[in-house]
This record gives structure tokens, C-alpha cells and sequence, in this order.
């Protein structure tokens, strides 16, 4: 009789935990105006992404196509990773005075990591984390970036 | 629906049936493939039952009854041929008839 | 156990054990004849009871290889670090402690896989990460113009 | 700063319709349409992930996010019956024999995103690494780059959106012969 | 009785007369014939279509979010495209594999289910063959679909397959059991196993209210049974994917794995018509006793609309069963099977021979 | 004319599929032919309008004797494997007995003229089985019903015992 | 060939009736690229031998040529589940070895920042379990909420995942303005989401029996395997190095550590939840209290740790994770090795899957909560 007992107290019990999981799905099956879907291509007007979230590197440039590098390297050196290529030139200004300057800012966007040691490093603040994400290509060449922009030349008062 | 199908040709149906479980019960040497050769002849036999049931004696259902039993008769040889099978299967590492010749294991 | 402690009861097992305070824990570097012996000691001793191996290191030190083993004892809560060395760099050989430890089969099989130290008395000693005809990637002399492209 | 929000953006990566349909067939290249169209709005992916962004790739496939408002969201455990590859992770020397037999028991038509700079290019792993293959594109053929360490889940969705527009291009049937 | 507008028997029955006024017996049939196959494979093929969107709807509105959105208007399209994705799909036939057993699997699953199909009366007049025997053949056919289970397993030359295969007949085997003797715990209270008789027997009260508490406990054990029999989750071991990649399907692609998909799908049908058939009242309207006016209020909704309403609410709840639970491991589902159902089937069935023979029912 | 369709159609596959059934060399092959027999089989049944038996053939054939033998089939051989027939002579051997066998039960079926159909039929429908299958009076099979129980019963322990394991040894390592 | 090789020499030792399967390297059950290669009979696994190596990165070799501050982008991508805690451990060691100390806000900021990643680990850890175990259902809801942490994580430290936000001498940023009020926020929402995880799968009574009293691990394996984290805990291995041997701020907090002496699946579960709310309550301790200062202590431009040899222990979400960098005063590691907590748990499995079913294996490979580049590195 205990064993009859038990076996239907055991079947009752079981069919009471399933009900309880039941419950739970349903909860949300009920209230579906409740869903947590953000509809990504459709809501790209209203997409929030974080101030600090790190989609690429970017060299912020102003209105007279001027940006803050002087070509030092020093992001060069502290990416991880070899993602970013300094080719500099050597500027002769007015005084005849041989400067080095920034030439081309190659920046691998498919090897970068985001790891933000090339902006802590940057001492000029010349290069920026940007918040794009859509970098999706066909073409994987694409995806090699030069940052200063064809024929941008340094901001004034920037110093090494 | 018999419609107009004599009873014969029911028969010789099953006969054919009947002959092609005997010769795959002579040439098969794998148990399984026997048993399905018995599985065959049972089966003519049920046509027949069924066919003189339906053509000569339709007022009772002897016939009908006597296929009903030997499926189930089947079904019994099925298992224990079965169980048989993958015992010697488990002993032998084979279900072939030649293999099995020594009955001690 | 205080670490003065320590040292003294592993100098009392192991004479020719070289054992100081290092920055953090004792560390003590014992000879390779011994090694077994002493490991097996230092794990059986109620005193000592160093029952669970943190960590195995290769270390490839130049001239020598070395195997670094963290040990705790999860009884008295001490630490003890047990170094190595083996001279022989082409055929280098260290008695293994997978008899002790379980976990180190695993450790020494990754030693042996990535600085191809060998264990003697190893049950299973295969590479792990890396193919049959691999070198030794973490031996300083290690080269491969192949596949490493070097910044 | 501040994401720049504008629709053409969406267009950016974007690549001019090659070919069209002049000296073909109407009707061919209409069932072209129609077979693209289901295509496209069908990528089963393969549950294969290797590294961090395998993460993201579920991520991507969450509530959050939802892949299956693209119809995505079968993902499918074996290659048979998987349209898209995405190669969430880097792919070593061990495992690029692997990944290239998954992808030959993939049936046609197949895809393959790589996702993530591992699998882009090796990413982190690019330089001083013995083990990592430089690109999975070493490998199999890829047809879509997402870049992103990991990518965020948004960037992955875009990439597929990129793939989808790239298959909408295919010709299977009313492909215009060359002459050369 | 008044005339019923909804039923399909006039309808049916005109146009079998008015072929059989131009042509031939022989031409009238083969033209019934093509008609009413043709007929059903639409149906299947939309239906399915429909179930696939709808499940996939279902389990995102449990799983907090959208499914399907961008293929049509609500993702409505979205199953379209999927099939015209797996059609044009490369087959692939594995090495070594039993070429002819393993292009048969996929047929003999959906053939079965076609066949289980044609003794379910949608509405009034809408059934294709109506047996004397008509449960004890939805339970004989049914049986047969295991056998492309197993084939597929075996001849896809796969381990997981195999062991997919396995377990799917291990299961489909026993669980077999319990639907067959839950529905005959209501073919006792029905007393006829034609299932147009079943239905014509529900209607004023449907079997599941008639019978109380044998029925509802008969009920419950068919919709597990069943759901264990369509291979579904929480009892989807044949192909359990954390386990067994895809089980016996693995190396299925394209069209043949679509059907393996829709008969899915179709078996999920078959089990849910079947409990509405037997237990829900089919296509009767709900009924209660003498409230004649709530009575009448519900013969106004056709009979067709009752019988897809009462199968789309036990679908759910298979679906509601798929989205909750955890798989059961392969022991756990024999067991349930032989340690519980079956002795509460048993137990169950004197329990509903003891309410006929009292009159206990209502 | 639609039943002798139907008829030759059923017929034609159940010969082809039996002789198939024993020639095949893939005895899963072997199997799901002997299930096409089996089922095309059933559908004679259908035809002479024994419908429980019909159901009661694809049940217990098809549903349960083909998938116990695919089951063993499955557990005993391998997707490579082809099944061994036996040597020229005695395959000739069998031929020609089972060709001659065949060829004399034929003749003498032709030859014999069976007697006339009788008038009353008995509708062979759910009712009258269930009546005689547990009556014990004239047209009662009862006695039969209860040995067919008793054997399958027996049948069944038998089966269990034979094929259990005799070691169900590495049971889990601790539990 | 290799592979085949392989199968050929066990297929000598294995029983006529067994046979060998291979789990992966891409299976759904073993959440990367590892291979399973399982003997079996029927459904009841006889050995389990792992294969890995489908994923190493000679992550090790490559640190040999990275700077100290550069290792965090490493340690990130190996356990990235724990990112904070792998970061948190190689800052510590170089903190240690240059003696530094680090101001008392960098070390709350730290131990939220871990005990959010801890609990992030473990919400997907339940949803692959669940998913693992057939619940699909549990996939969307752990991600879900999952989610919220990652808002979090992206608002302060600009990543989802890999943050690298442990640097030596600090963190990269100093917490969002926002931050404690969308922590708080994210608490209270989880505090009703988790009784419904357990409503959902732990109480359900399929799942109890296909765990309870399944794959035994004794406290003595767990100490001989060195087995760590909620695995080993759930044996009554006291292993949690917060409580032992406190970093950060863990010794200004009072917390319980879980531990159970039953040792089955179904505790490892068990363990794992009990921890999330014990996480929950460290960070309603810490996150009202963060000292005001500075984020991060002025480290010279080129750091260089004095010779000698350095190890640094952390708890992660998987158990213990470990440092060890041996110096030679240069500006990179002379050598690194990473002590990773699921290297020394992955090889307790064959020991305890052994005579379980093949279902079982797969709850087990959940409860160990396996990250597979952790293993490989």
C-alpha cells in the first residue's frame, strides 16, 4: 500500500515540477509584447551603442583636413598585434629644417583587436576608437584602411 | 472487390510465395535471411486460409481465424528466433549456419 | 608551517635540496636523481602533505631545461615550489610524477608536447597539442620560417 | 563622435549589379530570382565555433538579437544540411583539414562568413604564432569579412546581410555565355 | 436535424455524380483518385509549410522574441523560401552507403504518414476511407513508419545514425504500446473503432468530458505517447543534437531531408488530429447538455474550423512541451514508458471497462 | 476491372519482391523487400475485405516481425557486409526441387475444380471476430484465443531469458 | 591519417562489442573544437580519451614577445568567458613583482568588474547546460539576461567580450557615471530572474534524474586531478582562492563558499547556482562603497619586471586560474605559462564518465563547463 502510495505521490510530484517549468514558458508566451528583440537593421536609427564602445580606430580630422599625428610610432609599437603600419616622411619646412611626418597611417582593420593600447599610447591623442561596427566586406583587402586622409597635414601647435 | 479474380489465381500466388521461401530456406546460409524465407512460407499459407475462406465458406470465418492465429504464431517464432539469434550472434561473432556447428559454448 | 619551517623539514629530507624564501613562496631545486624520491616524500610526509599540484612548468633555460612544480597542501594550506633541471637538451629525460599526481600526466604530456622534455615512467606520454613531426615551439631555439611570421 | 547614422550608410560596402539580364532569358532569369530569393532568406548555419566569437554567435541567435527574424535560426549540427559556414574563431594547422572536410560535406550551395579577426586574418594570432592559419580564406573559400574582435552581434547581422545581397547577384541559370 | 450547410457529403457526392454521369466507373475513379491525392498533397505541403512558420513563431514567443519577421509580411514567406532552398539543394549520397535503402528511408516515413492522414475527417463528408476498423489502421500504418527510421540510420553508414536509429525504434517501439491502449480505453466508451462512428458518438458531449477520469488520464498518456512517437522533443533522442549531431538524418541533405523534416511535422498533425478525433469530439461543436441556445451559437462555427481550432490547441501543447523540458536520456524514456504508462494504461483501462459496464459516464 | 488492376498490381509485386527477398545478397535489402511482400500482402486482405486482418497483418509483420528482424539485423551486421549463399550445386539443387514443387502444386491447382461458392456470407467486421473469437460454442475460438495467449506469454519470457546478458557487469563505476 | 592511426591502435584494445565514436572537433556538445574520441558499448561509454590541440594558438610562445601590458589582449582571448579574471591575474602578477600598490578603487572596481564576468560566465554556462540537456528554452533566457552584464561591460570598459580592461597598475577606464546605477538596476532584475531559472530546469523533474547520482567525482579525485572552481567544490574540495588566499578586494567582503561533499552532476549544478547568488551578493556589498581615487596608478612607459619568477593565483568562473612569468629583467617575459583551470578539469572526465551513458557525457562535459582555447591556449 506505501509502495502504491508513493508511486503516485512520485508521478503527482513529477507532474508538478513539469507544470511549474510550463508556467514559466508561458509567462512569456503570454505577454509577448514583453520580447527583448532589438530589430537590428530596422532600428538603426535608434541603436544605442556605448560612448566607449571600440569599433575601429579612426584619426579624427577637422574642417582643414588636419589631423594631430606626428608619425612618432608609439601606437605602432604598442599594438599587440602589428595592426597598424606608420609610414612617415621626411617634410622639409620653410626654415629648411627636416621634419618627420606622418605619411601614411595604415591601419588593419582585420587583424585589429581592440585592444585600446594604441590610443592609451597615442601622446597627441591624434587617434580615436570610432563606434562603426558595419565593416562587413567581400573583399578582404578592403579592410586595410590608411587613416590620415590624402593630403592631410598636421594641426597646428601639436607637438612630439 | 473480389469482382470477377478467380480463386485460382489467389492460389497460385501463394504457391509461388510458398516455393520461394523453400528455396531461399534451402540456399541461405545467414540465420536472419532463414528466418525471413519461414516468414514467407507462413505468409502463402495465410493467402491460402484467406482465399478459401473468402471463395468457398464465406458463412464463417475459419479461415480468417486460423491466418489471425498463425500471424501471431509467427510473431512468437519471430522472438524466440530472435533471441536465439543474437545469442549466437553474442557467442560466435557470426550468424551464419556453417559457422555454428559446435553446440557447446 | 612557516616557510623556515618548511625549509627545514625539505633540507631535512633532501640534503642537496636548494631551497630559499623567493619573493613569494619557498622554492627549492632538487637534483635529478632524487627527484622522484623526494616528490614522493614531500607528498606522503603527514607534515608536509603536498597532495595537490597546482601547476607544471618547462622552462627552457638556455643551457639547461627546467620543470617547475607548484605544490599545495590542501590540509595545512602551504606552498611549495619544486624545480628541476636537466642538462641533456637533446634527449632530456625527467622522472615523471603522474604515479603521484594524476594531474601531471596531463602537464607533462603538454611539456613534453610544446619543450619535448620526456618523462620516464610516463603512462601515456604522446603529443597533445601539436603533430608527431612538430618541433619543440617553446625551446628557445626554436624555428619556423613557415608558419611564424615574425614582427 | 558617436555612430554616424544615416540609411545610405547601410550601403557602404555595397558593389554595383555586374551583369544583368540583356540576351537571356526572361524566364530563366526570373526562376534565377526566385531560387536566389529563397537562398538568401534561408542560411542555415552550421553550429561551428572555435573561439570568443562563437559567443557573439550566439549571442547573435538570442533574444537579443534573433537571427531568426532572417530565418536564421535553424542551426543545423551537421554539414549536410547546412547552407553557411560561419567561422567563428581562429583555425590552426590541426584544424584546417578539419574545417576544410566540413566544408566538402557541405552541399551546394555553400557560404562561408568569417567572423572575427582569427578568422579574417589571423588577428591576434598574426604574428610569432606556429599554430594559427593566416586567414581562414587559406583554407576554404570566404565570401563575406566581418571584422570585430569579437564582432558585436549587430556586425555579424550586417555581415549576413552582406552575404545575402551577395548571393542575390548569383546567376545559376540564365548565365549570359562570355565569348572570348 | 436541419440541414447543415457545412457539411461536405452533398458536395462530395455531386461531384461523384456528376462524373459518374459522363464516364466511364474506371475513369471516374482514377479522376477521384488523382483528385483527392492531389488534393491531400497540397494540403500536406501547405499545412506542413504552415506548421514549420508556426512552431518557429510558437517557440519564439516562448523564448521572449520575434522569429521569423523579414520574409513577408510577419515572416510569412519564410518556410516558402526555406523549401525552394532545400530544393534546389545538392543531394549528397555517402560513400559506401546502401544507396537504395537510403533514398527509400525518407519515402517510406512520409508515405506512412500520408496513409494515417486518409482516415481523418477534417469536417463532415471531408474523409477519404472510413474503416470499420479505421483506429486499429491509424495504429497499424503508424507502425510502419519506424522502419524508415531505422533504414535511414543504417544505410547512412554513420555511427550517430546508427545510435540515432536506434533509440528511435527502441522508443517508437514501446511508446506504440501506450497509444494503442489509450485509445482503446476509448474505444471501450465509444464502442465502435469506425471513426466516423466515433465522431457521430460526441455529439452532444465529447469523450474526453464523457468519460472524466479514465478519458483525461487517457488523454494525457496519448498526447505523451504521441509526442514520444513523432520523435519530438522532450523525447527527440533519435536525434538529439547535443548528442548526436542530427541522429538518423545526419547524412541527409536537401529535398530528402526536408521530408524528414515535414513528416515531422505531418506525424505531429496525425497525433494531434487523432486526439482530437478520439478524445476532443473531432469536428463536433462543443456542447453541454440542454443549454440549447449556447449549443446553437456553436453549430454556427463549421465544423471544419472546430477541427483545425481543436488540433492547432493540442499542437500547442506538444510545442509548449517541446520549448519547456529537457530531453529524457534513452533509460529514462523506457522507463517511463514501462514503469508508468503502461501500468497506468492498464490500470486505466478497467478503470473506463468498470465506467462503461456502471454506466458511470455521462 | 479496377480489382484485377489492383489485383495484378498487388500479385505482381509480391513475386517479384519474394524472389527478391531471397536473392539479395544486402539482407537489410532482403528485409524491406520481405516488407513490400508483407504489405503488398495486406493489401490482398483489403482487397478480399478482411480489413481486421489486414490491420492485424500490417501490425504485427510489418510494424513488429520486419523491425525486430531490421533490429537485428542492425545489431549483427554491418552496412559492408553480403550475406554468403550456398554453393552452385546445391543452389542448382534447390532450383530445380523447388521448381518442380512448384510446378505440380500449380498443375494441381489448375486442374482441380473447387466447389461452388455458398450464398450466405458473414460480414467478417469488428463485431463478429470479437463474437467468435471469445465464444466456446460451434463457430467459438476461444480455446485457441487463450493458447495463443498462453504461447505468446511463453514466447515472450522465453525471449527475454535467451537473450539477456549474462554479466551486466561495468554498471556504472560508483554508484 | 593521423586520426586514422589513432582509431587503429585503439581499435586493438577495445572489446569486440564496443565500438569508437568520435565527438567532434565540431559537435555540437563540446562548445569548440574538442574531440571526444568515446568508447563505446550500446549507449554506455567504456573510455573517453580527449584530443585537443584543434585550437592552440601558441599563445604561450607569443607572450614571450609581447610586452607586459600587451599579455591582457592574450589572456582575453583564452578563457574569454572569464576575460576579467585572466586580465585581473597577469595585472596582479606584474603588481607584485614591481611591488606596486594599486589604489583601493582599482581593487573594487576590479572585483565587481570579475564577479559580473563571473556571473555572466556561469548565465551561459546554464543556458548551454540547458541546451546541452535538450531545454532549448534555457538558451534565450540565460543569453538574455546575459545581455544586460554585457551593456554594462560595453558602457564602462567599450567591449561585450573580450575587455582587456585589467591592465597592470589599474584599469583602462574608470567607471561609466552610470555604472552603479545600472548595476544596481541589473541586480534587482536578476534577483527575480534567477528563481525562475530554477522553476524553469533545476526543479524540473527530467533534469533531477538525469543528474542526481550521476558521474560521482570524490574529494580525493578532485585534489589528485587538480580539478577546480564549482566542479571541484561540489566534492568538498575548499578551493575557492576569493576566501583562501584573498585578492582584490575579496577579503572586504563577506561571502560564503559553496561547497557540497555529494559530488554528482546534479551538485555541480547546484554549486554553480548557489554561486551566482553569492556573486550577486558580493556586488551589492562592493557597489555603494567604490573609494573615491584614481583609476589607475602611473606606470612607467616601458615596463620591466625585476628577474625572478612570479605566479599569480585567481579564481575564475572555471576554477583556478594561474600565472606564472619567469623574468629575465627584460621588458618581455623570459617565459609564461598559463595555469588554466579547465586544462586540469577536461582530464578528470574520462575517470568519471566511465559506465555512464552517452547522454550523461554530455551533462557531464556541461557541468565542467568547459572553455576549450582556455585548454589549448
Amino acid at each position: 500500500m506505501k509502495a502504491i502510495y508513493n508511486y503516485i505521490k512520485e508521478i503527482l510530484q513529477g507532474i508538478w515540477t513539469l507544470l511549474t517549468g510550463m508556467r514559466v514558458t508561458a509567462k512569456y508566451f503570454f505577454t509577448p509584447w514583453k520580447h527583448v528583440t532589438q530589430q537590428y537593421p530596422e532600428n538603426r536609427d535608434t541603436l544605442k551603442i556605448a560612448d566607449r564602445f571600440r569599433g575601429e580606430v579612426i584619426m579624427p580630422h577637422n574642417e582643414n583636413n588636419e589631423h594631430k599625428c606626428t608619425g612618432c610610432g608609439i601606437c605602432e609599437i604598442n599594438c599587440p598585434n602589428g595592426s597598424i603600419e606608420i609610414i612617415t616622411k621626411t617634410l622639409v619646412n620653410e626654415e629648411g629644417k627636416k621634419k618627420r611626418a606622418i605619411d601614411q597611417h595604415i591601419y588593419h582593420l582585420g587583424m585589429c583587436t581592440f585592444c585600446n593600447l594604441c590610443i592609451k599610447a597615442c601622446p597627441t591623442g591624434a587617434i580615436v576608437m570610432g563606434q562603426r561596427f558595419e565593416h562587413a566586406v567581400w573583399d578582404r583587402t578592403l579592410l586595410t584602411k590608411v587613416l590620415n586622409q590624402p593630403g592631410s597635414k598636421i594641426m597646428e601647435g601639436v607637438k612630439e | 472487390m473480389t469482382g470477377t479474380i478467380p480463386l485460382q489465381y489467389f492460389l497460385i500466388i501463394s504457391t509461388l510465395m510458398f516455393f520461394t521461401g523453400i528455396y531461399g530456406f534451402l540456399t541461405r546460409r545467414n540465420l536472419i535471411t532463414m528466418l525471413m524465407s519461414i516468414e514467407l512460407i507462413l505468409n502463402s499459407v495465410n493467402i491460402n486460409f484467406v482465399a478459401f475462406n473468402r471463395f468457398l465458406y464465406p458463412e464463417n470465418l475459419h479461415g480468417h481465424f486460423f491466418s489471425l492465429i498463425v500471424i501471431a504464431v509467427a510473431a512468437a517464432e519471430a522472438a524466440v528466433a530472435i533471441a536465439i539469434i543474437i545469442n549466437i550472434y553474442r557467442n560466435f561473432r557470426s550468424i551464419d549456419v556453417d559457422k555454428v556447428d559446435e553446440m557447446k559454448f | 608551517m612557516t616557510n623556515e619551517a618548511l625549509i627545514a623539514a625539505i633540507t631535512g629530507i633532501e640534503a642537496e635540496a636548494n631551497t630559499l624564501a623567493g619573493p613569494q613562496f619557498v622554492e627549492t631545486t632538487v637534483p635529478l636523481a632524487g627527484f622522484h624520491a623526494f616528490m614522493k616524500k614531500i607528498k606522503e610526509d603527514p607534515a608536509l602533505s603536498f597532495d595537490y599540484l597546482i601547476c607544471v612548468t618547462g622552462v627552457d633555460r638556455a643551457e639547461t631545461l627546467q620543470m617547475v612544480y607548484h605544490l599545495e597542501s590542501t590540509t595545512h594550506k602551504h606552498l611549495l615550489v619544486v624545480k628541476v633541471h636537466t642538462a641533456d637538451r637533446t634527449t632530456p629525460v625527467v622522472p615523471s610524477v603522474a604515479d603521484l599526481w594524476p594531474t601531471s600526466e596531463f602537464h607533462e604530456r603538454e611539456a613534453y608536447d610544446l619543450l619535448g622534455i620526456s618523462f620516464s615512467n610516463h603512462p601515456d606520454l604522446r603529443r597533445m597539442f601539436l603533430d608527431d613531426n612538430w618541433g619543440y615551439p617553446l625551446r628557445k631555439d626554436y624555428k619556423d620560417d613557415i608558419h611564424i611570421v615574425s614582427r | 563622435m558617436g555612430i554616424i547614422k544615416k540609411k545610405q550608410d547601410i550601403e557602404i560596402n555595397d558593389y554595383p549589379i555586374l551583369e544583368s539580364h540583356e540576351g537571356g532569358s526572361i524566364i530563366m532569369a526570373k526562376l534565377d530570382d526566385l531560387v536566389n530569393w529563397g537562398r538568401s532568406n534561408s542560411l542555415w548555419p552550421l553550429t561551428f565555433g572555435t573561439r570568443c566569437c562563437a559567443i557573439e554567435f550566439m549571442a547573435v541567435g538570442a533574444s537579443r538579437h534573433d537571427m531568426a527574424r532572417f530565418g536564421f535560426e535553424v542551426a543545423r549540427a551537421t554539414p549536410r544540411q547546412a547552407d553557411l559556414i560561419i567561422i567563428s574563431g581562429s583555425i590552426n594547422y590541426k584544424m584546417a583539414p578539419v574545417l576544410k572536410r566540413l566544408y566538402d560535406q557541405m552541399a551546394d550551395p555553400k557560404y562561408v562568413i568569417a567572423m572575427g579577426a582569427c578568422a579574417v586574418s589571423g588577428g591576434p594570432f598574426f604574428y610569432n604564432s606556429y599554430s594559427i592559419v593566416k586567414g581562414a580564406d587559406h583554407v576554404i573559400p570566404v565570401d563575406v569579412y566581418v571584422p570585430g574582435c569579437p564582432p558585436r552581434p549587430e556586425a555579424l547581422l550586417y555581415g549576413m546581410m552582406q552575404l545575402q545581397k551577395k548571393i542575390r547577384r548569383e546567376r545559376n541559370y540564365s548565365r549570359k555565355k562570355k565569348e572570348k | 436535424m436541419a440541414f447543415n450547410i457545412y457539411d461536405f457529403t452533398t458536395f462530395t457526392k455531386s461531384i461523384h455524380d456528376g462524373l459518374s454521369s459522363q464516364l466511364s466507373p474506371t475513369a471516374v475513379l482514377a479522376i477521384e483518385w488523382t483528385i483527392v491525392g492531389l488534393a491531400y498533397l497540397l494540403f500536406v505541403a501547405l499545412f506542413g509549410l504552415f506548421l514549420v512558420y508556426a512552431e518557429r513563431k510558437v517557440c519564439a514567443a516562448f523564448q521572449q522574441r520575434l522569429g521569423p519577421m523579414r520574409v513577408g509580411p510577419w515572416g510569412l514567406l519564410q518556410t516558402i523560401a526555406d523549401f525552394i532552398k532545400l530544393l534546389m539543394k545538392e543531394l549528397i549520397t555517402p560513400k559506401n552507403a546502401d544507396k537504395f535503402l537510403y533514398n527509400l528511408a525518407p519515402f517510406i516515413v512520409i508515405i506512412v504518414s500520408f496513409l494515417v492522414i486518409s482516415v481523418i475527417p477534417f469536417a463532415p463528408g471531408l474523409v477519404t476511407f472510413d474503416f470499420d476498423i479505421g483506429i486499429f489502421f491509424v495504429t497499424a500504418v503508424s507502425s510502419v513508419g519506424v522502419i524508415g527510421i531505422l533504414l535511414a540510420g543504417w544505410s547512412s553508414n554513420n555511427k550517430y545514425s546508427l545510435i540515432g536509429a536506434m533509440r528511435s525504434g527502441a522508443q517508437i517501439v514501446s511508446y506504440e504500446l501506450s497509444v494503442g491502449l489509450s485509445l482503446i480505453t476509448m474505444i471501450i466508451l465509444a464502442g465502435t473503432m469506425q471513426i466516423s462512428g466515433i465522431v457521430e458518438g460526441q455529439r452532444d458531449l465529447w469523450f474526453i468530458f464523457k468519460g472524466h477520469v479514465p478519458a483525461v488520464i487517457a488523454f494525457f498518456v496519448f498526447v505523451i505517447a504521441g509526442t514520444a512517437e513523432t520523435n519530438r522533443g522532450p523525447f527527440d533522442l533519435a536525434e538529439a543534437e547535443s548528442e548526436l549531431t542530427a541522429g538518423f538524418h545526419t547524412e541527409y541533405s536537401g529535398i530528402k531531408f526536408a521530408f524528414f523534416f515535414l513528416a515531422e511535422y505531418i506525424n505531429l498533425f496525425i497525433v494531434a488530429a487523432m486526439a482530437t478525433t478520439v478524445f476532443l469530439g473531432g469536428w463536433m461543436p462543443l456542447h453541454f447538455g440542454d443549454f440549447e441556445g449556447f449549443n446553437q451559437i456553436m453549430d454556427l462555427i463549421p465544423g471544419l474550423f472546430w477541427f483545425f481550432f481543436k488540433v492547432l490547441a493540442v499542437m500547442f501543447l506538444m510545442m509548449w512541451f517541446k520549448w519547456t523540458f529537457p530531453r529524457l536520456r534513452v533509460d529514462q524514456i523506457l522507463n517511463l514508458e514501462w514503469k508508468y504508462l503502461l501500468p497506468i494504461n492498464l490500470f486505466n483501462i478497467l478503470l473506463m471497462a468498470a465506467v462503461v459496464l456502471f454506466g458511470l459516464h455521462f | 476491372m479496377n480489382s484485377e488492376i489492383l489485383f495484378f498490381m498487388l500479385s505482381g509485386m509480391i513475386v517479384i519482391f519474394s524472389i527478391l527477398t531471397v536473392t539479395s545478397r544486402r539482407i537489410l535489402r532482403a528485409a524491406v523487400y520481405l516488407l513490400f511482400v508483407l504489405v503488398s500482402t495486406a493489401g490482398l486482405y483489403f482487397m478480399l475485405n478482411y480489413n481486421f486482418l489486414a490491420a492485424v497483418q500490417l501490425t504485427v509483420y510489418a510494424g513488429g516481425i520486419i523491425v525486430l528482424i531490421i533490429f537485428s539485423i542492425l545489431l549483427t551486421s554491418h552496412i559492408s557486409e553480403r550475406a554468403e549463399m550456398a554453393g552452385r550445386f546445391q543452389g542448382l539443387m534447390s532450383a530445380l526441387a523447388t521448381v518442380a514443387g512448384a510446378a505440380l502444386t500449380l498443375i494441381t491447382i489448375l486442374k482441380y475444380s473447387f466447389p461452388e461458392k455458398s450464398v450466405t456470407e458473414m460480414p467478417s467486421d469488428v463485431k463478429n471476430i470479437g463474437r467468435a473469437l471469445v465464444s466456446y460454442n460451434e463457430n467459438g475460438y476461444a480455446l485457441p484465443f487463450e493458447v495463443v495467449s498462453i504461447l505468446l506469454l511463453a514466447a515472450m519470457i522465453g525471449a527475454i531469458i535467451v537473450a539477456r546478458k549474462e554479466n551486466m557487469a561495468a554498471k556504472g563505476n560508483k554508484k | 591519417m593521423d586520426e586514422l592511426k589513432e582509431v587503429m591502435i585503439t581499435n586493438d584494445e577495445i572489446r569486440t562489442d564496443e565500438y569508437l565514436i568520435n565527438m567532434g572537433p565540431q559537435h555540437p556538445s563540446t562548445h569548440g573544437v574538442l574531440r571526444l574520441l568515446v568508447q563505446l558499448e550500446g549507449e554506455i561509454v567504456h573510455n573517453v580519451q580527449p584530443h585537443i590541440g584543434y585550437i592552440h594558438s601558441g599563445i604561450e610562445k607569443m607572450a614571450e614577445s609581447l610586452s607586459y601590458p600587451q599579455l591582457g589582449h592574450l589572456t582575453d582571448r583564452m578563457d574569454y568567458l572569464s576575460a576579467i579574471q585572466n586580465t585581473e591575474a597577469v595585472a596582479l602578477c606584474v603588481e607584485n613583482a614591481l611591488q606596486v600598490e594599486v589604489p583601493e578603487r582599482v581593487k573594487y572596481i576590479r572585483t565587481i568588474m570579475a564577479e559580473l564576468s563571473r556571473l555572466a560566465s556561469h548565465q551561459l554556462w546554464w543556458c548551454v547546460m540547458g541546451m546541452d540537456m535538450g531545454a532549448l528554452t534555457t538558451f534565450f533566457y540565460g543569453l538574455r539576461d546575459r545581455e544586460d552584464i554585457l551593456d554594462i561591460f560595453e558602457e564602462t570598459c567599450g567591449a561585450r567580450l573580450t575587455l582587456n580592461y585589467n591592465i597592470p597598475g589599474g584599469v583602462m577606464f574608470d567607471i561609466h557615471p552610470n555604472f552603479q546605477r545600472d548595476v544596481k538596476a541589473f541586480i534587482q532584475k536578476f534577483k527575480t530572474k534567477l528563481p525562475e531559472y530554477e522553476r524553469l530546469l533545476s526543479g524540473n523533474v527530467i533534469f533531477t534524474e538525469r543528474t542526481k547520482g550521476v558521474a560521482y567525482l570524490t574529494k580525493e579525485d578532485a585534489i589528485a586531478w587538480g580539478v577546480t572552481g564549482p566542479t571541484a567544490r561540489a566534492s568538498g574540495f575548499a578551493c575557492d582562492l576569493r576566501k583562501h588566499r584573498p585578492y582584490s578586494a575579496y577579503d572586504k567582503v563577506q561571502f560564503k563558499e559553496i561547497l557540497s561533499d555529494v559530488g554528482d552532476t546534479y551538485t555541480r549544478y547546484q554549486v554553480r547556482m548557489a554561486e551566482m547568488w553569492e556573486s550577486i551578493s558580493i556586488i551589492e556589498q562592493l557597489i555603494d562603497n567604490i573609494p573615491e581615487g584614481d583609476h589607475a596608478v602611473k606606470m612607467k612607459g616601458v615596463v620591466k619586471l625585476p628577474e625572478g619568477e612570479f605566479y599569480q593565483r585567481v579564481e575564475t568562473a572555471r576554477g583556478e586560474f594561474g600565472v606564472f612569468i619567469v623574468s629575465d629583467g627584460k621588458k618581455n617575459p623570459y617565459r609564461v605559462k598559463f595555469r588554466s583551470p579547465g586544462f586540469s578539469n577536461l582530464f578528470a572526465i574520462n575517470h568519471i564518465a566511465k559506465g555512464w551513458k552517452i547522454a550523461d557525457l554530455v551533462a557531464i562535459m556541461s557541468t565542467f563547463d568547459l572553455v576549450i582555447p582556455d585548454i589549448d591556449r
